[in-house]
């Protein structure tokens, strides 16, 4: 019973582990490590389901059929999950690739920021003015007119 | 068929017809022929104005998510759209001939203008004849949008307010919804019998939450304090003859249905028992209260209005007051007196924005400003308008003045003074804006730019005349109209008004206005007679005046006109606090910064961390629950 | 009472009106120059100054509403006349009531003001702007004191509140019955009536301003004879609601004469009180009495 | 009956051999997309008269559940497959230069959203939930702008969170079952899964799936994607793939989570999003982000009708599903041209009369005008909420309620400015005859929806009934009993 506990510890743990990395990174690439540890620890506890202590695989060779055999469908279902977790993890990282050349940050942050900025701009929105910022600097000179 | 049909279908091919004809001339005579059929049809039912005969129902009836709709109309019903008809016939008149082609030459659309109209008619007609609280709903609703419509036709600034309306008449349709659905929560139907009889089980807590739902969703369109903001910038921006329709009848839709919910369903009775918290009041003394000061504080409000159209309008919110003070009174005289000043409210309200809506036609502005001495160039509107502001003002001897008295004689009958002084200060301030009205429009110095204008053209004169003819002999024998207001009553369950031809017999007062108008008309002949026996006087030109030694020349018009109480201005000017526009402005800036914040949610802050506190507090709930 | 009889009664009472008017117009004249320690005129001079003013020679129109705002301003009174029972002519007491009457009264002031408004002179305007707002003064109180008689009459047919207070004798007098509300309206009575110190709508001593300033002749002459109605109406009215009304002539000409009198004579000595006074001081004492008044009456 | 697999299989093979059948041709490559998704949706029509007396079960391969993977079809399941099939073809998003790719996309989000309703096993709809996720990355990011790819990022970053918290419930509901067919699942939820154990899988399977459905905390990628993505994707996640999320979310928790606290769970957080989203959207400065707002208050909306106990609850959840599946995609498709400030649309009528109305038919039914079917489809939810007698579900009618209020003032609002009488400075492009044509449809169908709205009420309450009934969903699939 001890493996099991040590098991279904680690699988929370990974599951913890994910959920911190996710909510304390501001790092791109620290979030998505974090995801993959989330769902290693969610494939993990599928797999404890129905673990059972001892059993040998599910499989069948020459019709004898093994007195305790592992329950093969959460395999089967951690099989494709993983599969699909790495698929969907290589999508980020290259997304990521893509948001740091072009803009060069893979802080969450100012991702946000940038991003919210562009939304902005692209919708043709001035960027929120407050009665308290700080007057806009002169972008040119102003030209006396009649100086000459 | 029954005729209640074959009213809705004319009403809705009216609806049509603007549509198919278009910006062409014909548009305006045909839709005011289509308005006559309505007339004819709703006269064929007349027997339910007269009480002799029962309420005439729609063979149509629809069964909707089990929901049975139907239509059905009543005396209540009838006399409503007797008056909302006669509103679509008159403003459609005024808008067919020269109006017409004024507003087809400035760019705006006809087709759509009568649409709007014949639109809003059509909707009100279902909204009166709806037989239960769903149909009820839909028609208010239809109402709602349909007003919309008409008030958005104008300019920006007409946009913008009509905007504000729809803000406001659609929050208070959420709140009327929500009245309804609590009511079937309760009672399993829709069906007005069912909730009447459901009432007397009801405990006061949801009694009270069904008034206050319903009396602040009808409100919103009656312009009840504190929501009377949208109504007078919407009405006076809508174009002339729309602005006279929905001026005339649009908002007493609210009153309509407040008649159908809280007097004929819940009734007063009820809400008599209903305590004010931490109060003497009852909740009908609340929303007497509310009446009250929905007459003192519009009509203040339009003694400071210099533009003529805006002063109507706020007049219009007041005047309403009148009569939901006098349903909630809820004798035979005072509901008498409400319904009635429904009819004649109408009448000069329509009257008073046609005539101003002439002498816009004629001199381009409503500035109270910048007109003056119109009468002796456009003296049929003139005499228009002083037949509709005595009547607003409620004088003899126009009508106004037989449906106020009625309210006045309740509220002594009654005896509550404060109530009453509350109305009698609201007719005051009326007496003084409607004379700034009249002065500075048509009497003082004519301006020299108006000197060539003419009177305004007969299809604008003929419905003001025929209007201050019914004003006028409405007011001579209100018994003509309090005809209908008994069977209105017999059908609400009111008490029933004893009346005859000139008004109401009471052994303790009553009021014969068939002797008071004629020994008015006698004392006018006899003030005639008097003046007559004086030398004959001579005609002097305008500018012949009495200014101090000096000469008045054509190019110097003194006109006062700005600021005309400046004596009551200088002690009650700081009174006006605009309080209500505070109170939305705060309303709006709060819902403003709480909004805000809920975009900052969704912009600023780690979308997760929202996920984990879920999450977490779900887990922790579960795991607690167990 | 037969349809005749009433007829007739509709035709004497303007006509009494008329006369007692004049009356009470020389003896507030009288008062005025007592009190200015003058003679005061003769007997006849409000009637020679009527007709003066009817014959004159120059009479200036502005117009036809300058005309029908005379005759309106002189026919309401008239009107307005026949809505008061006076000893022996009940009119029409039974078809108006109190609350007519008090909107009649107003038409007569509609009339001057169409009319002044039709003269084009902006100091007549002035006056008309004046003298609605004193309307808005002094008719707050003036409601809510009728208000109250009609309450506590339980009725508002002047006759019968006649005859309620002629059951009881002087005790049943509104002035007994209601001390406080009859307070009140002695106190908004000369505003009612349009006298000192409530009159400077009328600007008898600004030359070119208020109301009169393009009245000459029989427009004058209208405007002097509604004054006449404009008092009497106020005295009878005070006399029917607080004094036990009219039974007979005897005891009732003197009430109403002491009605205006006594007011008038106290109110002679103030100095005349600007616009927004008027209102500051109608709406305070004579409001707040009335309403205590109010409070003790509905008890 | 076993054809309706084509609804799935079709699409997706489609999208397999479309890069083959580009080569040979590219005419065929463009027209064949849509010319699968009408096969298919003919399919899906054919097939639902059959569903009306009583659902179906489809065994694959003929295993007999649990062994078998089978998909089960009733009325609910064929609407939103047809609904995905249909709202895909509608909003068919291949454009420009990405067409292939996106007309892929496109397809495998047919395939596998069909496949989604349709699949009566938690392990596929895992499988079949993560693949739409994948599409719909694909498609968010296909404008290639680097906002949009970091708005797809960070949308990517919730839905992965999600997806793993749904992959641990369904660990969690397997260690209490040791089944994963629903069927088996509904028979066994009484007593294995009504616990906390269930309780707790069953919010995360809600917290993990609802992030397709917009639920409140996990909806903040809403806003960024849908400002950033083309419109008619922005449509296609807003009023076909969230309705999916949301069918999934409600079987489970008819079949499997039959805890009241499961509902008010789902209540508290339907009455934040109605909260947070037409507050939010009350402040937006441009289209798009109003849309998206207003959808996530919408969605809340069926949230909360849908966490209303028994088939009423199903009925008026459905109904407003149903009328936002209309009307969205028909907005969005407006947005197509009209995305950006709100300014910019001043006067915007003059030019475009047609859209404008269709932008005022669409606000009309969505904040609920009668007679338009949005009326109903909100009568329906606040009747059911107001009957339910608590406290809770009438806090979450009047938050309807003031939602509503809010959701007039914006979008009339913005309505109003269009008929203003200056126009912007620079006036949107006039919309291209495809989006107007596919909005005008949409705005068809809901005003043919006035006049059929009696016999539509009827259909959707069987259909509802059919949906809500455990017990029929288990004999119909007859599933063998575990060992």
């Amino acid at each position: 019973m001890d493996t099991i506990i040590i098991l279904y510890t680690g699988a929370f743990g990974l599951i913890f582990i994910g959920i911190a990395g996710i909510v304390l990174s501001r790092h791109l690439v620290r979030i998505i490590f974090a995801i993959g540890l989330l769902e290693a620890g969610a494939n993990l506890l599928l797999l404890l389901a129905t673990w059972r202590d001892g059993a040998s695989a599910p499989i069948i060779v020459g019709g004898r059929v093994p007195a305790l055999m592992a329950d093969p469908v959460p395999q089967a279902l951690v099989l494709t999950a993983i599969v699909i977790g790495v698929g969907i993890l290589a999508l980020a990282l290259s997304l990521a690739l893509r948001v740091q050349h072009a803009w060069g940050t893979l802080d969450m942050r100012a991702i946000r920021l940038r991003l919210e900025e562009e939304i902005d701009d692209a919708a043709g929105i001035e960027p929120p003015t407050s009665a308290d910022a700080p007057a806009p600097r002169p972008t040119a000179p102003a030209t006396r007119e009649g100086g000459a | 068929m029954t005729p209640l049909d074959q009213l809705l279908l004319l009403s809705a091919l009216t609806v049509v017809v603007p549509l198919f004809t278009g910006n062409r001339r014909i548009t305006g005579p045909l839709a005011t022929l289509l308005y006559t059929g309505q007339g004819l049809l709703l006269l064929r039912m007349a027997g339910l104005g007269y009480g002799s005969e029962t309420p005439v129902s729609s063979a149509v009836s629809l069964q909707v998510l089990g929901l049975e709709l139907h239509w059905r109309f009543d005396a209540l019903s009838w006399f409503f759209a007797l008056i909302t008809i006669g509103a679509g016939l008159l403003s459609s008149w005024f808008a067919s001939g020269e109006w017409a082609q004024r507003y087809r030459d400035s760019g705006s659309s006809l087709r759509l203008f009568h649409a709007a109209l014949a639109l809003n008619v059509f909707t009100m007609l279902v909204l009166l004849a709806s037989g239960e609280l769903l149909s009820l709903f839909i028609g208010w609703e239809l109402v709602s949008w349909a007003s919309f419509l008409m008030m958005s036709l104008g300019s920006n600034t007409a946009l913008r307010y009509a905007m504000r309306y729809v803000t406001y008449a659609f929050a208070g349709a959420m709140a009327v919804l929500m009245g309804l659905v609590l009511v079937y929560t309760r009672t399993g139907s829709f069906e007005f019998q069912a909730f009447r009889d459901a009432v007397p089980s009801m405990d006061a807590d949801t009694v009270w939450l069904l008034f206050g739902l319903f009396a602040a969703g009808f409100g919103v369109k009656m312009a009840l304090l504190p929501f009377h903001l949208w109504q007078a910038k919407a009405y006076a921006e809508t174009p002339g003859p729309g602005a006279a329709f929905l001026g005339a009848i649009s908002s007493r839709m609210g009153l309509f249905a407040m008649i159908v919910v809280l007097v004929q369903i819940i009734g007063v009775a009820r809400l008599v028992e209903l305590p004010v918290p931490f109060t003497f009041l009852s909740g009908r003394d609340l929303l007497a209260w509310v009446a009250v000061f929905t007459i003192i504080f519009p009509t203040f409000t339009a003694l400071r209005q210099h533009d003529a159209r805006r002063l109507l309008a706020w007049h219009g919110i007041g005047q309403g007051g009148y009569m939901l003070l006098g349903i909630l009174i809820a004798d035979d005289l005072g509901s008498a007196g409400g319904l009635m000043h429904v009819f004649n409210h109408a009448t000069y309200q329509a009257v008073l924005f046609m005539s101003v809506t002439a002498v816009i036609h004629r001199t381009g502005t409503s500035d109270l400003n910048k007109l003056g001495g119109l009468v002796a160039r456009m003296p049929l509107s003139f005499l228009a308008m002083l037949i509709g502001i005595i009547g607003l003002a409620g004088l003899p001897p126009m009508n106004g003045f037989v449906s106020k008295w009625l309210v006045y004689r309740a509220l002594i009958l009654e005896g509550s003074p404060l109530l009453f002084l509350g109305a009698v200060i609201g007719t005051l301030g009326t007496i003084l804006s409607v004379y700034k009205l009249i002065h500075n429009t048509f009497l003082g110095q004519l301006r020299l730019e108006h000197v060539d204008i003419e009177e305004a053209p007969s299809s604008m004169l003929w419905p003001m005349m025929i209007l201050s003819t019914v004003v006028f002999v409405t007011g001579y024998f209100p018994g003509l109209v309090l005809d209908w207001i008994a069977s209105v009553q017999a059908a609400v369950g009111l008490p029933v008004l004893a009346h005859h031809l000139g008004g109401v017999h009471i052994d303790k007062g009553g009021l014969d206005m068939i002797w008071v108008v004629s020994v008015l008309l006698a004392g006018f002949g006899v003030g005639a007679l008097v003046f007559l026996s004086g030398n004959r006087s001579k005609r002097v030109h305008q500018l012949d005046n009495y200014a101090g030694g000096h000469f008045l020349t054509a190019d110097t018009r003194y006109q006062y006109s700005d600021n005309f109480y400046p004596g009551l201005m200088h002690l009650i000017g700081p009174w006006y606090r605009k309080s209500f526009r505070w109170l939305e402005g705060g309303f709006v800036s709060t819902v403003d910064t709480v909004s805000q914040l809920m975009q900052g949610l969704y912009r600023h802050t780690h979308p997760a961390f929202y996920l984990l506190a879920v999450v977490v507090f779900a887990l922790s709930w579960v795991m607690g629950g167990d | 009472m037969n349809l005749s009889e009433l007829l007739i009664e509709l035709l004497l009472m303007p006509l009494v009106a008329f006369v007692i008017g004049l009356g009470m117009v020389l003896m507030m004249r009288k008062i005025a120059a007592r009190l200015g320690r003058r003679i005061g005129p003769p007997l006849l001079q409000p009637i020679y100054d009527i007709i003066k003013l009817y014959g004159k020679r120059t009479q200036i129109s502005h117009g036809l509403i300058h005309e029908i705002g005379i005759i309106m301003a002189v026919g309401g009174y008239v009107a307005a006349e026949t809505l008061l029972p006076v000893p022996g002519m009940n009119g029409l007491a039974d078809k108006g009531g109190v609350i007519t009457l008090a909107y009649v009264m107003m038409i007569p002031s509609l009339g001057m003001a169409l009319g002044v408004g039709q003269c084009a002179n902006p100091n007549g305007s002035i006056g008309i702007s004046r003298a609605l707002t004193a309307m808005l003064a002094y008719d707050i109180p003036f409601i809510l004191v009728i208000f109250g008689a009609a309450y506590v009459y339980g009725t508002t047919n002047l006759a019968d509140i006649i005859a309620i207070q002629q059951q009881q004798g002087v005790s049943g007098w509104g002035l007994m019955q209601m001390p406080l509300l009859a307070l009140a309206g002695m106190l908004a009575l000369p505003a009612v009536m349009g006298k000192q110190p409530f009159e400077i709508y009328i600007a008898p001593a600004e030359i070119a301003t208020g109301p009169m300033v393009e009245m000459s002749g029989k427009f004058m002459g209208g405007l002097f004879v509604m004054q006449c109605f404009q008092l009497y109406t106020a005295g009878v009215l005070y006399t029917t609601l607080f004094l036990g009304g009219g039974a007979y002539w005897i005891t009732f000409l003197p009430k109403i004469y002491a009605v205006v009198a006594i007011p008038m004579a106290a109110a002679m000595l103030f100095p005349r009180y600007r616009t927004e006074d008027v209102i500051r001081l109608m709406w305070k004492w004579p409001v707040l009495v009335g309403l205590m008044g109010l409070a003790v009456a509905m008890k | 009956m076993n054809e309706l697999v084509l609804m799935v299989a079709l699409p997706l093979l489609t999208a397999f051999l479309l890069p083959v059948i580009d080569r040979l041709s590219s005419l065929a490559a463009r027209w064949i997309g849509p010319l699968v998704l009408l096969l298919t949706a003919i399919i899906g029509l054919s097939a639902w008269s059959q569903t009306g007396s009583g659902a179906i079960t489809i065994e694959l391969g003929n295993f007999r559940p649990p062994l078998g993977i089978d998909l089960y079809v009733d009325q609910l399941a064929l609407l939103f497959a047809l609904a995905v099939t249909l709202g895909t073809l509608l909003l068919w998003p291949a454009e420009g230069e990405q067409r292939l790719r996106q007309s892929t996309l496109a397809l495998l989000l047919a395939g596998s959203g069909s496949g989604l309703a349709l699949s009566g096993d938690l392990f596929n709809i895992y499988v079949l939930y993560e693949l739409i996720a994948v599409v719909s990355y694909g498609l968010a990011a296909s404008r290639g702008t680097a906002a949009g790819q970091a708005a797809t990022l960070r949308y990517l970053i919730v839905s992965a969170f999600g997806a793993a918290l749904a992959l641990a419930g369904i660990a969690l509901v397997y260690q209490a079952t040791g089944t994963l067919n629903l069927a088996q699942l509904a028979q066994l939820a009484p007593t294995q899964l009504n616990n906390g154990q269930g309780l707790a899988a069953f919010v995360l399977m809600l917290v993990g799936f609802g992030v397709k459905a917009e639920l409140f905390p996990v909806n903040t990628w809403v806003p960024e994607v849908y400002a950033t993505a083309p419109a008619r994707v922005a449509g296609l996640l807003a009023g076909v793939v969230s309705k999916l999320a949301l069918l999934i979310i409600v079987r489970l928790l008819i079949l499997l989570f039959p805890q009241p606290e499961a509902l008010t769970v789902m209540l508290v957080l339907g009455i934040l999003g109605v909260l947070t989203g037409e507050l939010a959207a009350w402040r937006a400065r441009d289209f798009n982000r109003m849309l998206a707002f207003s959808s996530i208050g919408q969605l809340g909306i069926m949230f909360i009708a849908f966490s209303i106990p028994g088939k009423a609850g199903v009925f008026a959840g459905l109904a407003v599903a149903l009328h936002h599946l209309v009307v969205k995609p028909a907005l969005f498709l407006l947005a197509q041209r009209w995305g950006g400030s709100l300014e910019h649309l001043a006067g915007v009528a003059k030019g475009s009369p047609l859209a404008a109305a269709l932008f005022i038919l669409l606000a009309l039914s969505l904040i609920g005008v009668p007679p338009l079917p949005g009326f109903w489809a909100k009568l329906l939810v606040m009747i059911h909420l107001l009957e339910q007698q608590s406290s809770l579900y009438a806090l979450g009618a009047w938050i309807i309620m003031a939602g509503a209020a809010l959701e007039a003032n914006y979008l009339f609002r913005v309505a109003s400015s269009f008929y203003r009488r200056e126009a912007a400075a620079t006036p949107p492009a006039a919309h291209r005859t495809g989006d107007l044509a596919g909005a005008s449809l949409l705005g068809a169908a809901l005003a043919a929806a006035v006049f059929l709205i009696v016999p539509l009420a009827d259909r959707i309450e069987a259909m509802a009934g059919q949906a809500a009934d455990r017990d029929h969903y288990i004999q119909t699939v007859n599933p063998e009993p575990l060992p």
